[in-house]
């Protein structure tokens, strides 16, 4: 067998679900803590709450990270996740002069079938991975989420990928740029009011954000 | 010899045909060329072959068409006596009728398409008679069909044509279902296709089913030959141009069957049971036809029902078990009848009507078409069955052939055991023949005094009628005869007798048929001669036969004509008592009311066949067809439909799912994975 | 620690951000519920990783990339996100239905009798 | 195929990488152990390398360009992508190359843990990528300076998604080929906008919407197929799947099902087709023509990957699904466009949008009929059909190009007698329909189909050959219907006016054209192609 294929241990767990580790009520306060504020944001009518309770969601989903000992992916997650994308929703969302306060018509009318889809999703996905991992048990400690341990894997064994994500990136940068130009911007004398407005402003945050995983 | 040649025979007229359609709308100018020259050239290629075999010959070539899982199917030729006999006949009938033709549809502004299909027409029928193998046969046997459908239906702007050409069609269809079932039988019994094949297999007894086969070919025959039951078509197809009725009538479609079972004969000697349901078809058909045709009013209608009739005594022939004889009539027949037709077209042509009262009353008749009074005579007394005239020696080998069944003895010339037909079938053809020879010289006698009474016997019926009004009874018939002359059209205004004399192209090919209609009986006189190309029987009329034949027709004759003398007289009696003779007493000179006594209305119907098949027949078609057309519609229409119609619904569907919402697609697709990841771990 | 319970959060995660992508009407909040979908799968990367004791960290050199593309992603989509506003005035997904196939239909003729008609010529 | 890697494990090479330039299994030496940058073999590399190189060099060249030399990036890029094609020539022979390997095993001997290996079938498809990159470039010159696009951020965008494009089908672990899907989408995304109206950005969101949904939802399934397997290379999945156990399998089944769907997303399979008709429509043609064919590409080499080597195991579970998701697919996309109207505006590029959709239905067939076979041969017959479909789909999306010029409405009303005002369009046109159709003279059409249902029947899939056989059927329909336009008299007044076809659309045209027909006169120049094995 080769080396490759890793293996998780599914040989039953000598703790029980009842008697749980500090580690794990950690775990599951702040997963309960994150999935609240998932649920809110998706369901909010405040348009810039909800882009604040992602914050919550997204910031309790980095201390998870760290409980699971990738102490890296969860820097790069505060760093990236909190840092940046959110800032870029809110800037989004004032671009598009979301309301502040509640309003009415933040769900489209599509909502039933979205609970449905995603109740149905819910259901087959937690019966899945709860048939699968009922057993497993998960033998933190071995601290292979440091930093230097990451870049190594990432350097050594997925060169490649990392290569073509600067691709990604500079395409995404490039696109966001040229999108996010108004068509008059391309005319050669603009009219200087329109020149607030050609901005780029998401696309020099998606070019930061890169470029900050890179660099750290 | 060279199979080429013979090739070419029916390939001219179809490639005479595909150019005509092609060329025809754009340059009409070479429809009459196209349209004679390679019916002319096909028919000289004929009697080449003809000759090239020589007689008591011979020669099969076959290509293999397609390998089958079956019998194969192959093209195979097949050449002797018959074939050239009958091709000859075809190439000479069909050349004549495409020259009459040019001058008979002169300004018929659908000339090509006529032409081309009569070209189609004759191809089809030396594709039949050359053909050695059943299913090519076949093939040959349905484009004839196919051509007599648009070819009856010529004038299509009536509803008599249409509905002609649609009942020639369905009847010949009905027979053509069951013969179909036969030819497949025949070919799965002897292993084959190839007639040869078949023909060997029944010599050898293989054929497991001979007397299903035949019956079920008899079907076909039936239809395509028009005998009793399937013979109502013919009568009706009338409604054709003439020249098409001379073709259908005289060498192709009719003479199909009647070669088809001479070719086939052997199969059919191997079954007593269907050689005498051969000849009770026969006879009722001979009988039946022969007093419709003495009622018939329209001439084209009696020249139809005497080609059942005579039909009638070839299939008689051929229940006697001897095709020479029904060949030899055929040939002769077809001859005398193409000539009637021609000569009947010619009297149509300047009577402008094809009422035989109508035409008593036209005493100039004669001298306006003294080519077609003669020959109509010749084909007249051909068809009666005087001596010398082809017919009579014809139609006594017919005889011949059914006396020495009756006694047991048929004359089946080493095609078959002579025991092979019953004596029965001999009495019932033998007893109906005579009978017919009677009927037959009193309708055609019937026919002659009628279209040319002569100027004492107008004076008889009452010449009193004024100028004017024989012009208005003749318009009258005009209308309600549903006249299928093109040129009339133009010249119903005209007085008759201002129409100058036929044209020549109509004229001269009734001097040509009248020659073999005069003298071709004389050809089974030697042995020889005729016998040599056919099966070699005696095809000599035997003394007693002639006698009672001849006999017979003479007594026809004269009671004929003592009937129309006294009618006739009685007419003028009549009308000089009531000073001015009514309209509806036009037929009062007719002999055949006399004669028919109380039979004349129902003969004037055909017996009633088309009504009775209307009960048998058409009525529960109707209510089939309703059923049909209901299951047609709401089920198999349903499935074409439901299969072009489900794809436009489902195209709707799936159209109306592109809304143009992002957030239906997003859920089409996630409902998608989720129902996909359920089914694979639930699959699992 | 059970496997279970970052896979149970992963997934549910996952399934609120599927609602959110269904549900919202501004397509920048469509564009966070991705977020949330993204990292349902960030969290399962992680936890597998660690269950798995993977030498060559697949699953989180993965939750990199993927927290990578999600950041591309996000720049790009708010960017288009822009761009539909700009022109069409409205952030609202389900407003922007000039392509779909009813609309592009409507434009021409209204009725559906033509579309029957129409319909009637296809077969 | 792939053979197991069955050496003895050694426990102190936990984290020992090998670089292999080369091949052959004899040439690996230890060369650097421990070193954190690996020996790059650059030939094998070159292709998609020499794309992204040459998007750098338009990103740059723009800068300094000048706004009326702006023209030569369109020239730069045109030979930058027939450079990347050259650059497949010398990997053509013998051995296929690999690289970026982390073999932890000394004297494994193949390619089981590398990143990237320029196999037959990864030529192939780079072959499809760059070339259909290579004409929709060609059919883009115009439409730049036309439509007035930005041309450097046009071009650099166009050759990003070429390499994500020539990247994936070589690529040999989840992860690289996660990164190149994204890598042909994301610019995409960008590409179809850029008209920068408000067509071309509902278009563009749609489409990114879509895209990154699937993408989240594939990511969910390598999550799974990873935790199943504790790897991300095909191999050693494939591996890791035949002897996961039997706990797991559900989730692995599912996680295979899952990573399929972004590349199902791709190529337009239903139900995740949605997205196509609009983006089609609202995207510049020669962008929708790009995505048409090099999306598919990827989106099938995708597929081709992850199913015949990864998730070889499960054959019998993907095989179903794929066969379904054909049939539903080719049905979908023929009767949507059976139900285009000739008189809706983008109506022939809505027509030509389900018409692709229908032809994924097919490209589909054989990778299901792999499935079933449980070899890697039928994929051959999916590498025919779509460099066949590539070529001609491209071609008629240059002629809706060339008609849009004139008619920017595009309806299918426009191409009535084309014949009679531009009749080597026409032609061509009519010609490239029928080789979608599949009827002669597009005899190279009817040879792709044919090969199609070979595989389908070989494969047992007797049902999906008559669901195929059906749908060619109503195929014919609107693909005749169309043709039948083209030589129509024109009922309206003759366009005025029509202007000069620009030279660089008329080469592309004539240049698939000629391609088609010779193509058509000598199939087996695709079809040699494919015979032998792919990987």
């Amino acid at each position: 067998m080769s080396i490759l294929a890793a293996a998780g241990s599914l040989a039953p767990a000598t703790r029980g679900f009842l008697s749980p580790t500090g580690v794990e009520i950690v775990f599951v306060l702040v997963g309960l803590a994150v999935l609240g504020a998932a649920v809110i944001s998706v369901g909010t009518k405040q348009l810039v709450h909800a882009a604040l309770w992602l914050v919550v969601a997204l910031g309790g989903l980095a201390i998870e990270f760290l409980l699971l000992t990738a102490e890296f992916v969860a820097w790069v997650q505060v760093l990236i996740y909190l840092g940046s994308v959110v800032v870029l929703v809110l800037f989004g969302l004032m671009l598009t002069k979301a309301p502040i306060g509640r309003s009415p018509d933040a769900d489209s009318g599509n909502r039933w079938v979205a609970l449905l889809v995603a109740l149905a999703a819910a259901g087959t996905l937690v019966t899945l991975v709860v048939d699968a991992f009922r057993t497993s048990w998960i033998d933190l400690g071995s601290g292979g989420g440091s930093a230097s341990v990451t870049g190594a894997s990432l350097f050594r064994t997925w060169v490649l990928p990392f290569e073509a994500l600067s691709v990604l990136l500079l395409a995404a940068l490039v696109g966001a740029i040229v999108l996010s130009r108004s068509r008059q911007a391309a005319v050669p004398k603009p009219r200087p009011g329109k020149l607030r407005a050609g901005k780029p402003v998401g696309a020099a945050r998606a070019a930061k954000s890169p470029s900050s995983e890179r660099e750290s | 010899m060279n199979t080429a040649l013979p090739a070419l025979v029916p390939a001219l007229p179809a490639l005479g045909a595909a150019a005509t359609f092609a060329t025809g709308r754009r340059a009409p100018r070479f429809a009459r060329p196209l349209a004679i020259v390679p019916v002319v050239l096909s028919g000289v290629l004929a009697l080449v072959t003809a000759l090239q075999l020589g007689t008591g010959r011979t020669l099969d070539a076959a290509t293999r068409l397609t390998p089958t899982g079956g019998p194969d199917i192959s093209l195979a030729i097949h050449l002797d006596g018959y074939t050239s006999l009958v091709t000859v006949l075809v190439g000479l009938v069909a050349s004549c009728v495409q020259i009459y033709s040019t001058a008979y549809l002169r300004d018929d502004p659908r000339y090509p398409s006529y032409a081309a299909l009569v070209s189609l027409f004759t191809a089809a029928m030396f594709l039949v008679v050359y053909s050695g193998d059943l299913i090519v046969l076949l093939v040959g046997w349905e484009v004839m069909g196919i051509c007599s459908y648009f070819l009856i239906g010529h004038h299509w702007e009536t509803a008599d044509a249409r509905s002609a050409s649609l009942k020639a069609f369905l009847v010949t269809k009905l027979g053509d279902v069951p013969f179909l079932f036969g030819l497949f039988l025949l070919g799965a019994d002897a292993g084959t296709f190839r007639i040869s094949g078949v023909l060997a297999a029944a010599a050898d007894g293989r054929l497991a089913h001979p007397t299903l086969i035949a019956l079920l070919l008899l079907a076909g025959v039936a239809g395509k030959s028009a005998q009793f039951p399937l013979h109502s078509w013919l009568p009706d197809a009338m409604a054709g141009p003439t020249p098409v009725s001379a073709l259908i009538h005289a060498a192709t479609m009719v003479a199909a069957g009647i070669y088809l079972v001479a070719r086939l004969l052997p199969v059919f000697l191997l079954s007593g049971a269907a050689l005498v349901v051969l000849a009770v078809m026969a006879a009722v058909t001979m009988i039946g036809s022969a007093l419709c045709a003495l009622a018939q009013d329209d001439i084209k209608r009696v020249l139809a029902y005497s080609t059942v009739g005579q039909l009638g005594y070839m299939a008689g022939a051929l229940a006697a078990g001897d095709r020479e004889a029904a060949v030899f009539h055929l040939v002769s027949h077809g001859a005398f009848k193409a000539l009637l037709f021609l000569s009947a077209g010619v009297l149509i042509h300047a009577a402008h009507t094809n009422s035989l009262s109508a035409m008593s009353r036209m005493p100039w008749l004669a001298e306006r078409v003294p080519d077609a009074r003669w020959t109509l005579g010749i084909g007249l007394v051909a068809l009666v069955g005087l001596p010398p005239f082809s017919g009579f020696f014809s139609k006594e080998a017919v005889f011949t052939a059914a006396e020495h069944a009756a006694r047991g003895e048929a004359l089946t010339n080493g095609v078959g055991p002579a025991s092979g037909v019953p004596e029965a079938a001999g009495w019932i053809v033998l007893i109906a023949a005579g009978l017919t020879v009677l009927l037959t010289a009193a309708y055609a006698t019937r026919l002659w005094l009628l279209a040319f009474p002569g100027r004492r016997a107008v004076a008889l019926a009452g010449a009193v009628v004024p100028r004017g009004e024989a012009a208005e009874g003749h318009a009258a018939a005009l209308a309600d005869t549903g006249e299928d002359l093109p040129v009339a059209a133009s010249s119903t205004a005209t007085a008759p007798s201002v129409h100058a004399t036929e044209p020549a192209a109509m004229r001269w090919p009734l001097w040509v048929l009248a020659i073999p209609a005069m003298g071709f009986g004389v050809a089974g006189l030697r042995p020889n001669w005729l016998p040599a190309l056919l099966d070699g029987g005696s095809l000599r009329p035997s003394l007693a036969t002639a006698v009672l034949g001849t006999g017979l027709a003479l007594a026809g004759v004269l009671i004929s004509y003592a009937a129309w003398r006294t009618v006739t007289a009685r007419a003028a009696r009549a009308a000089v008592a009531e000073g001015a003779p009514a309209p509806q007493s036009t037929d009062a000179t007719d002999p055949g009311r006399a004669l028919l006594g109380p039979l004349y209305g129902p003969a004037q119907h055909g017996f009633g066949v088309d009504r009775l098949y209307e009960r048998l027949f058409v009525l529960p078609t109707v209510g089939a067809a309703k059923l049909v057309r209901f299951l047609d519609r709401e089920v198999v229409e349903g499935y074409v439909q439901a299969s072009g119609g489900g794809a436009r619904l489902l195209g709707w569907a799936v159209r109306r799912a592109q809304t143009g919402n992002a957030q239906t697609y997003l859920s089409a697709l996630l409902a998608g994975v989720v129902l996909i990841a359920v089914f694979v771990a639930v699959g699992t | 620690m059970h496997l279970a319970y970052p896979a149970v959060l992963a997934a549910l995660l996952f399934s609120v951000g599927v609602y959110g992508v269904l549900a919202r009407r501004n397509a920048v909040l469509v564009l966070m519920s991705v977020e949330l979908m993204l990292n349902a799968v960030n969290l399962n990367l992680v936890a597998f990783d660690a269950w798995l004791r993977d030498a060559l960290h697949a699953g989180q050199a993965l939750t990199l990339f993927t927290i990578t593309i999600a950041a591309a992603e996000i720049g790009l989509g708010l960017a288009i996100v822009l761009l539909v506003f700009r022109t069409r005035g409205t952030p609202d997904i389900d407003r922007l239905t000039a392509l779909g196939d009813r609309v592009a239909e409507r434009q021409n003729s209204a009725d559906d009798t033509a579309d029957a008609s129409k319909g009637q010529a296809v077969s | 195929m792939i053979s197991s890697v069955s050496a003895p494990v050694s426990a102190a090479a936990g984290h020992q990488l090998l670089g292999q330039p080369a091949v052959h299994p004899t040439l690996l030496a230890v060369s650097n152990p421990g070193g954190l940058i690996q020996s790059v073999d650059w030939v094998a590399i070159a292709p998609p390398l020499i794309a992204a190189l040459t998007a750098l060099a338009v990103l740059l060249a723009d800068l300094f360009l000048p706004e009326r030399h702006k023209k030569l990036l369109g020239r730069l890029t045109a030979a930058g992508l027939a450079l990347a094609l050259l650059a497949l020539l010398p990997l053509t022979g013998g051995h296929p190359r690999a690289t970026f390997c982390a073999q932890n095993v000394t004297g494994a001997t193949d390619n089981a843990g590398c990143s990237y290996v320029a196999d037959h079938f990864a030529l192939v498809f780079q072959l499809l990528a760059l070339g259909g990159a290579l004409i929709a470039a060609l059919l883009s010159l115009h439409t730049v300076d036309e439509e007035k696009l930005p041309s450097g951020e046009f071009w650099f965008l166009l050759l990003s998604s070429a390499t994500g494009a020539a990247l994936l089908p070589a690529s040999r672990d989840l992860a690289t080929l996660v990164v190149a899907l994204e890598v042909v989408s994301l610019p995409s995304f960008a590409l179809v906008g850029l008209r920068r109206d408000g067509r071309g950005g509902e278009a563009a969101l749609k489409f990114f919407l879509s895209s990154v949904t699937a993408t989240a939802v594939m990511l969910l399934g390598v999550s799974f197929v990873y935790a199943a397997t504790g790897s991300l290379h095909l191999s050693a999945i494939a591996e890791g799947l035949g002897q996961a156990p039997g706990q797991l399998k559900p989730l692995a089944e599912a996680g295979a099902a899952l990573t399929l769907v972004g590349f199902a997303f791709k190529v337009a399979a239903v139900p995740f087709h949605f997205w196509v008709p609009d983006t089609y429509t609202g995207a510049p043609l020669p962008v929708a023509g790009y995505l048409s064919v090099v999306g598919k590409a990827a989106g099938f080499a995708g597929l081709a990957l992850v199913t015949s080597i990864a998730f070889r195991p499960y054959g019998h579970t993907w095989g179903l699904l794929l066969a379904v998701l054909a049939a539903v697919t080719m049905t979908a996309g023929n009767v949507a466009a059976l139900r285009q109207r000739s008189d809706t505006a983008q109506g022939a590029v809505r027509l030509l949008a389900w018409s692709s959709v229908a032809q994924a239905g097919y490209l589909l067939v054989p990778l299901a009929a792999a499935g079933y076979a449980g070899s890697a041969h039928p994929l051959g017959a999916t590498v025919a059909y779509a460099l066949i479909y590539g070529l001609v789909n491209l071609g008629a999306f240059g002629v809706a190009a060339l008609v849009g010029r004139t008619a920017p409405d595009n309806r299918l009303d426009d191409y009535q007698g084309l014949f009679a005002r531009r009749r080597w369009a026409a032609l061509a046109l009519a010609f490239f329909l029928l080789c979608l159709a599949g009827l002669p003279p597009g005899v190279v059409g009817l040879f792709g189909k044919v090969v199609v249902f070979r595989a389908a029947v070989d494969a047992g899939l007797g049902w999906l050959a008559v669901v195929m056989a059906v749908n060619v059927v109503i195929a014919l329909f609107y693909y005749l219907q169309w043709t039948a336009k083209l030589f129509v008299a024109p009922t309206t007044e003759a366009t005025s006016g029509e202007s000069r076809v620009p030279v660089s659309l008329a080469a592309t045209l004539s240049l698939t054209a000629v391609g088609a027909v010779v193509l058509s006169v000598a199939p087996q120049l695709v079809l040699q192609v494919v015979s032998g094995s792919l990987f």
